[in-house]
């Protein structure tokens, strides 16, 4: 839609030799964040990663809900609106479909994302609308002090729960393939570089990209995923999912995932007790959701064998993309001026005249 | 045979039938002949709230009233002249609104046992004497067009589904209707099954030939054109209205138009409309739920589009909140809220006013918005270009209050020219409005609008968001002072929307009682106050279309009259409203029935206001 | 929570023999659908399957929201509510969690369920809560005559997608599983005997049971299961799935599901070309949904291969069983009458005394 | 050294410091400790949106401010009398608030050029005379801290965080306040870390003997006990009596509590509260949202349980289409919303009571509701209490509006007797009421409540929605004339319910103004009049705990007085109720800063409008 003679004249659309870097990201507002949260990491991760889109700063927006995560938009030196808890998706839905040629990225949390917004969240998914949704999993509320969310652990002690949740937590990444999303990654708010692959993935992919950023709340939820982070842990419980490589991980690449035949999902072995063939070679790109759906069931409560990387990128039409090439080609039939064909439009069907 | 020709300056005609009768399209096309002939028109269709009740029960009923006149009308009628009653339970369910010596055009062949047992007539009422009084005409419908189309090659099923077509025939010759675009329209309408075309004509004209010709129908009736202003017309409804308005209003202001919505009676056919007119670079899409359309929609208003979201009650009551957010974005939004009887779920299909308070006042905090509404169906179109010029003037949303009975109902329109209508062009800003840069809660001092800075524009980057922000820089504030003066200031930018002049008819200047009104109650009191001028009791008529801000001649207005009297299809929430602001003593006169006021009973009640003012 | 004095004053808990027929589960009112629709069929076979659950028709409570299936608990002589567009599962949740002596049904159609509804169904299958949810999914909405819903096929032309449909559909199965529903099952109105095999198995799963309808609407989707029901197609495209048999179908068990090594997911194979035990067998209480989530893959567009029958049964603590649980233990605790008790919770703190 | 000791009659503290500084926990202590004396206190905590804005800065202030007098007081005062500053943030951010003359104690460690910079102070004001006109008392409580608790096994941060402890026990000292129950609660509080107890115990100890050793202190202040009413007290926020009337209602009723709530500031602390007395059969639920929240409550309150559900703004504007079935349901549901600065997100931590429109008329429909408020922290329990009266007896929902200042502020209650707090018992049906059989919707003529036949109840099957109803049966029924009766019925129904006597303060009988006020507003309108009265200018004061529906004798009350005038932290939304309904002039006197009013501020509105009534 951005052919009306308007938006044109506001608007840039020539492509300019761009030299931005993390700075040129940065706002002139105060962070406010508590020092140390993981909200930080994933801030500066974004901002050094921006420049590398290649495009100009007015053309990128960010639209997150409430929440601490959902500040985020205040940091960026972009367009940005902080909406209200768990419309992000809708918004920025409406914001993509209109402006095909915005960069929009969705910063949510995982109450905002998964509880107040779950529904926004699968429909965008399986619309498949062109945003880059980054859902910042602490797995706990933050900005209203620490109740337990939908990705909180069972039997969880909160302010809210002080006998224990009661409720078994979603699995953000298996929600999202189960509402046919084409692009399903996780990443950690710790590891930049791992965390800036995935941006650029899901950056270059058309269509709805859901992150989840393992992001550590130091204030009501510590070390939720120090399992990830800690050296005596870490190798052996984090899973690094490189397409076309065959999943091994610990420090020695010990353990590795295969498909065991006859057996329902995947599973994780010893390297050196299975045949090199039988370990799987991850592809994001099958088709077929089960696969990156059985990657999603490998961790266990303890975090252990925690796949991060991308699961899957599939091609699919995005929704935007198709209701957009609609107005286009009904436009391509227009014959007048648009005072013409509403003139034309008014005076169909049975008219008559009185002199 | 010759037959005898009266004249008639008005009529009403009811179809009534099964829903599985087609009494929608019948209607529709005696109306459509009707206004051909220059007549002015009101109709109300009546349909269930099942998608298909089942077949002759009471809530299986269907039916359309056609109100046509030799002179300018306002209203589909209080009572139908004249009844046709397609089964047992049509006439059932409609023979109470009848008058004594109306018409009534009854299809025998349904008359059965079975069928009057099923609404629960002992005996046939077309025995029983029970319809002594009425001008009663048995015609055996579905018989007689079965036998007209003897030999087609069509089903039995078909044949008798054109039965109607036999009706409209009938009631076309009666009142001696032109009837080439019915056969237009039936070759249209069946041109891909050429069997159908045929049988629909014959059945039609079967139909007319046997008003012709049967002794049954001794007179037959003329009603003359209505002088009417000059110009083309076409026949349309107020939700078709309120959609080509919003297709004028992105030609006008050259906006993309964006339509979030999610289904909802009465309000669906909006977005039906609208999707069909994709090449005005109208997008429309079905959310998955009203929270969804309304948030998409302000994504699209933020980037520059026109945004508007389509509902009923049910559904502005689940946007509150994010139309509170739009009120502290300061985007442009239109809300149309097609009324209908509430509370909850309420009477989906039927028709009320009640939702006039939660559009001024259902959401948290300070929140308000403008609101306007359409009084008539033609008139929706230009409710709606005046919703978007407010919206996008004053950078606000605006609720525009539709409902039920305008939605449906239909009237002539006088088509408009295109260039005539409001030049709605906007300035999106394009470069820093200040020298210490580019601040988006500077305001416009005329219209107290912030500048509209759609995300691509160089240079303007910014944030915006639902924390109360700082005047001017629209950083994040909680500075008392601060708060406190956006406040003020989001409500001083309503009141100082421009408006026109509330007017008043009052033709001898003497009346000594207003009636004032808003929404879709024009019609019946404009008639009610007609007629009582015509008795030579004066009377005033005032009608709001602005209910926020209000017209700042209002309150001048109320203070010339002894007695204001507010007629509503609510308990009195635009008398609360006139109450509190001007302090008069106004009279709630309402009616919550789901269904539009009939002018007689407003003319009675008024003449007693009037007789003792 | 039946104990508190009042509640038990009103209801009945002992059992009580009960000789009921599908008779006694007709209400007075007139059945108000569209002659021909799928609806009656299902109501016939939930009024009667319900003698066999052996409950009081005072325990039964059917819950739903708005939509043409959504009028089904005025049909239903037990307790009902016909609530609001989308919201019957999480009023029902609130019922289910104060009330364990009732079974709570949740009435729902695709519209309701998946559009708007969406966000609680997937937390009350998340949650576990003892409901038994039976969603009428004619892919298309009925009361609002005919726009196309979030299970019609992309490229839908209704009267709101004039131009076709630009969004991708959720498959129901799909998405329940990735909900972590416990019990998840699929059955059409046209098949009274599998219906009620799937209603019988799903009232006895102890949390949310999940039960996706094929249902016909005959005006607005005529026909859009035909394929699993026209004698042409029926046994080809319909894939029974029975509980520790191989996966077979066809009018002679020509096809059969396998789970090809190496691959991704289950596929349909000819019987006769594979060796049977690479067949697979059904087993709806495999822990891993993957398996569950690989069967709801397999259907195409055209239907071809649609599971029906109980695709996974697996026992997880209810959300309601634990919170009555605690809410129980913490009343054990309780040593005074309530009046004393809340006197000492007044007076607890720091209080002082005025003399 | 002994020191002089001055008797004071009120004295006014804030302590103000980083978020970090346990600032809030200083406050209560001190509160406590004061309460123990029975001074009469009220208090008024102040904390930042952000969870911890980074330290130093103006955002990340946090402050707890406390009134306490030998007499009986409304509010947390206007202005401090004392300023604990523990850094230069803190200063700044109050220093706007206090008269000159006032005390003000800083932690001199604090004020580095650093800190300074951080907040924009160009030079110290500890040196550059800006300061001068109070009564400063530089003190380097850090360090001090550190020393005290030297050789003792934590570490260094934990020793200087134990520096509000020293802060505290200086301040306990100069206002002579019992510091037994501080050590006691230190014990509870660090009993997993015996060596916190010790390190605090030191600190404040520490502080203690810095008053009573240093020459900086030449004076120590007592206030006197208040003249309370004989019983047992405890100091308790609004948010804790509100929960603990909820639990008094449910052990009153007999009923099984039910709390369907999603987390939203200010109302969370009721979740919290609630949460932890599972013992009474009180159910908690964190919902997936609002509507899911109050969609819960009303499935549990069907079900026979005292269904509750609790939000502010943001969260009510969700909940209209749930609250709008549960009006046609007819079943109780109590509603509490916290209110906070609205629109939109606004200002999540700051008071206002902006939404009391929303609650009359913030549903589609004709949908009324019962509306109750407090109008203290302590009122909080009573209200409950009031508001399950109502909702049980009359089957209807009620709305509950508290505010973020009655949440969070504090007073001293006096503890109800249990037995003589009001008897709840309802009754439900049980058997048909009717010879033709059960009849949801017959009405006990009385209440005009219908019977309350909860599930599991035999013989009483029934089928309830949100589409109309017929009168007595219950069945759907889209008759136009039941609906209006329907909609009447609602409406009447709600304004039946019995209410006591809106009670007018007017000592001499003398006064001419009447000042009008709901919710939090008691306190500062109550302190205004009282000044004065004191000056000899009467007025009279009217609160209102009922808005919906009114109290009988409001007309009454209100044609009393040549004035009236409505004070409210909103832009006039019971002024224009009262104005609509009752026709009077009423003078809408309002400030939407976040804030409370304070007595002074409406002091001196009020004696213009008394001296020139
Ligand atoms: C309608 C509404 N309900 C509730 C809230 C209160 N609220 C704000 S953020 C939040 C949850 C935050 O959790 P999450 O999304 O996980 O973000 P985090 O703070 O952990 O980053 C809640 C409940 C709100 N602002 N609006
Ligand atoms: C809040 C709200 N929004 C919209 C509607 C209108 N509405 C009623 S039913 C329905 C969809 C029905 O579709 P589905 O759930 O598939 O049920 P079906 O009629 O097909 O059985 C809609 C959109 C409503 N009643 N309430
Ligand atoms: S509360 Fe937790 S998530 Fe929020 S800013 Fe602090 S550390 Fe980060
Ligand atoms: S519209 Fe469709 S779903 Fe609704 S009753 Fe008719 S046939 Fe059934
Ligand atoms: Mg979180
Ligand atoms: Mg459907």
């Amino acid at each position: 839609m951005p052919d009306a003679k308007n938006v044109e004249r506001a608007v840039t659309t020539a492509p300019i030799a761009l030299k931005l870097t993390a700075k040129d990201f940065k706002s002139d507002q105060e962070v406010r964040w508590c020092p140390g949260c993981g909200d930080y990491a994933i801030l500066a991760a974004v901002q050094a990663f921006m420049p590398e889109l290649g495009i100009p700063r007015e053309r990128i927006v960010f639209v997150s809900g409430i929440g601490c995560s959902s500040r985020f938009p205040y940091y960026m030196d972009t367009y940005g609106m902080h909406s209200i808890h768990g419309r992000a998706p809708a918004i920025a839905t409406g914001l993509s479909t209109t402006r095909p040629d915005l960069s929009v990225w969705v910063v949510t949390g995982d109450g905002d994302a998964l509880s107040i917004g779950g529904n926004h969240l699968i429909h965008a998914l399986r619309r498949n609308v062109n945003l880059k949704i980054l859902l910042f999993n602490n797995r706990i509320y933050g900005l209203t002090k620490g109740q337990y969310s939908p990705t909180s652990e069972l039997g969880k002690v909160t302010k809210s729960t002080p006998a224990g949740s009661a409720d078994s937590p979603f699995n953000p990444i298996s929600l999202a393939l189960g509402a046919e999303a084409t692009f399903v990654a996780r990443t950690i708010d710790s590891d930049r570089k791992h965390l800036q692959s995935v941006l650029r993935a899901a950056a270059g992919h058309r269509g709805s990209a859901f992150v989840e950023i393992y992001q550590n709340c130091n204030i009501f939820n510590d070390g939720a995923f120090d399992a990830l982070k800690e050296p005596a842990t870490r190798d052996d419980f984090t899973i690094r999912l490189e397409h076309g490589n065959p999943i091994t991980f610990g420090r020695n690449a010990e353990w590795c995932v295969i498909h065991p035949p006859g057996g329902f999902g995947l599973e994780v072995r010893r390297t050196a007790e299975v045949e090199p063939h039988e370990i799987v070679t991850h592809d994001r790109t099958v088709a077929e959701p089960a696969y990156a759906f059985a990657l999603s069931r490998l961790p266990g409560e303890d975090l252990r064998h925690s796949p991060i990387g991308v699961f899957r990128a599939v091609d699919r039409p995005s929704y935007d993309d198709l209701v957009r090439g609609q107005v286009a080609a009904a436009r391509a039939r227009l014959t007048g001026s648009p005072e013409e064909e509403l003139t034309k439009l008014l005076n169909s069907g049975d008219t008559w005249t009185i002199m | 045979m010759t037959k005898q020709v009266r004249q008639l300056d008005r009529v009403v005609i009811r179809f009534a039938g099964d829903s599985g009768d087609g009494m929608q399209l019948t209607g529709d096309r005696f109306t459509s002949e009707t206004a051909q002939l220059g007549n002015d028109i009101s109709t109300l269709p009546n349909f269930p709230a099942e998608i298909r009740a089942p077949a002759g029960t009471l809530p299986g009923v269907s039916s359309f009233q056609v109100h046509f006149a030799d002179f300018d009308i306002l209203t589909p009628g209080d009572a139908p002249h004249v009844l046709v009653a397609m089964n047992p339970a049509a006439l059932k369910a409609n023979l109470g609104d009848l008058p004594r010596g109306a018409t009534i055009i009854l299809n025998t062949d349904e008359f059965t046992n079975r069928n009057l047992a099923k609404v629960g007539y002992a005996a046939n009422p077309l025995d029983d004497g029970s319809l002594d009084g009425y001008a009663v005409h048995p015609v055996a419908l579905t018989s007689m067009t079965v036998k007209a189309l003897d030999g087609q090659a069509i089903s039995k099923k078909d044949a008798e589904r054109a039965k109607n077509m036999f009706a409209l025939g009938l009631l076309s010759w009666l009142y001696s209707r032109p009837h080439e675009s019915t056969l237009a329209f039936l070759e249209r309408k069946f041109a891909a099954r050429p069997e159908l075309v045929t049988a629909n004509v014959t059945a039609f004209k079967a139909g007319w030939a046997f008003g012709e010709t049967t002794e049954g129908f001794a007179v037959r009736y003329e009603v003359k054109p209505a002088r009417q202003q000059p110009g083309n017309y076409r026949n349309i409804t107020g939700n078709t209205a309120l959609a080509l308005g919003l297709v004028a209003a992105g030609v006008r202001s050259g906006l993309p138009v964006f339509l979030g919505a999610y289904p909802i009676t009465p309000a669906s056919d909006i977005l039906h409309e609208l999707s069909k007119h994709k090449k005005f670079g109208v997008t429309t899409m079905q959310a998955e739920d009203e929270i969804a359309a309304v948030g998409a929609t302000l994504g699209a208003s933020y980037g520059g589009a026109l945004g508007v979201t389509s509902t009923s009650g049910p559904g502005v009551a689940l946007k509150g909140e994010t139309i509170s957010l739009a009120v502290a974005l300061e985007l442009p939004l239109i809300v149309v809220d097609v009324q209908r009887a509430g509370p909850s779920t309420g009477m989906p299909t039927k028709t009320e006013q009640a939702d006039l308070q939660m559009a001024l006042f259902g959401r948290h905090g300070e929140a308000p918005v403008a609101v306007v509404a359409p009084r008539s169906p033609a008139d929706c179109f230009d409710a709606a270009i005046e919703a978007a010029r407010i919206a996008l003037t004053y950078r606000t949303p605006v609720l525009l209050l539709s409902d039920g009975y305008l939605a449906n109902g239909s009237e002539p329109w006088l088509l408009p020219d295109v260039t005539g209508l409001p030049d709605l062009r906007v300035e999106f800003a394009s470069e820093p409005n200040s020298p210490d840069g580019f601040m988006p809660y500077l305001r416009d001092p005329a219209t107290l609008a912030r500048p509209w800075a759609i995300p691509g524009t160089p240079g303007l980057e910014h944030r915006i968001g639902g924390l109360e922000k700082a005047d001017i820089t629209g950083d994040i504030s909680y500075d008392p002072t601060n708060h406190d003066f956006m406040v003020r200031t989001r409500a001083a930018r309503i009141e100082a929307i421009q408006v026109p002049d509330l007017e008043v008819e009052d033709p001898d200047q003497t009346a000594r009682v207003l009636v004032l009104g808003w929404g879709s109650t024009y019609g019946p009191i404009g008639a009610a106050c007609r007629a009582l001028r015509q008795r030579g009791l004066p009377i005033a008529q005032a009608h709001l279309r602005h209910l926020a801000p209000m017209p700042r001649n209002v309150d001048d207005v109320l203070r010339r009259y002894d007695r204001v009297v507010i007629p509503e299809m609510n308990l009195g929430q635009l008398a609360q409203v006139i109450r509190a602001r001007y302090l008069v003593d106004a009279i709630a006169y309402n009616q919550v029935r789901g269904l539009p006021f009939t002018a007689s009973e407003l003319e009675f009640m008024l003449e007693e206001l009037v007789k003792n003012a």
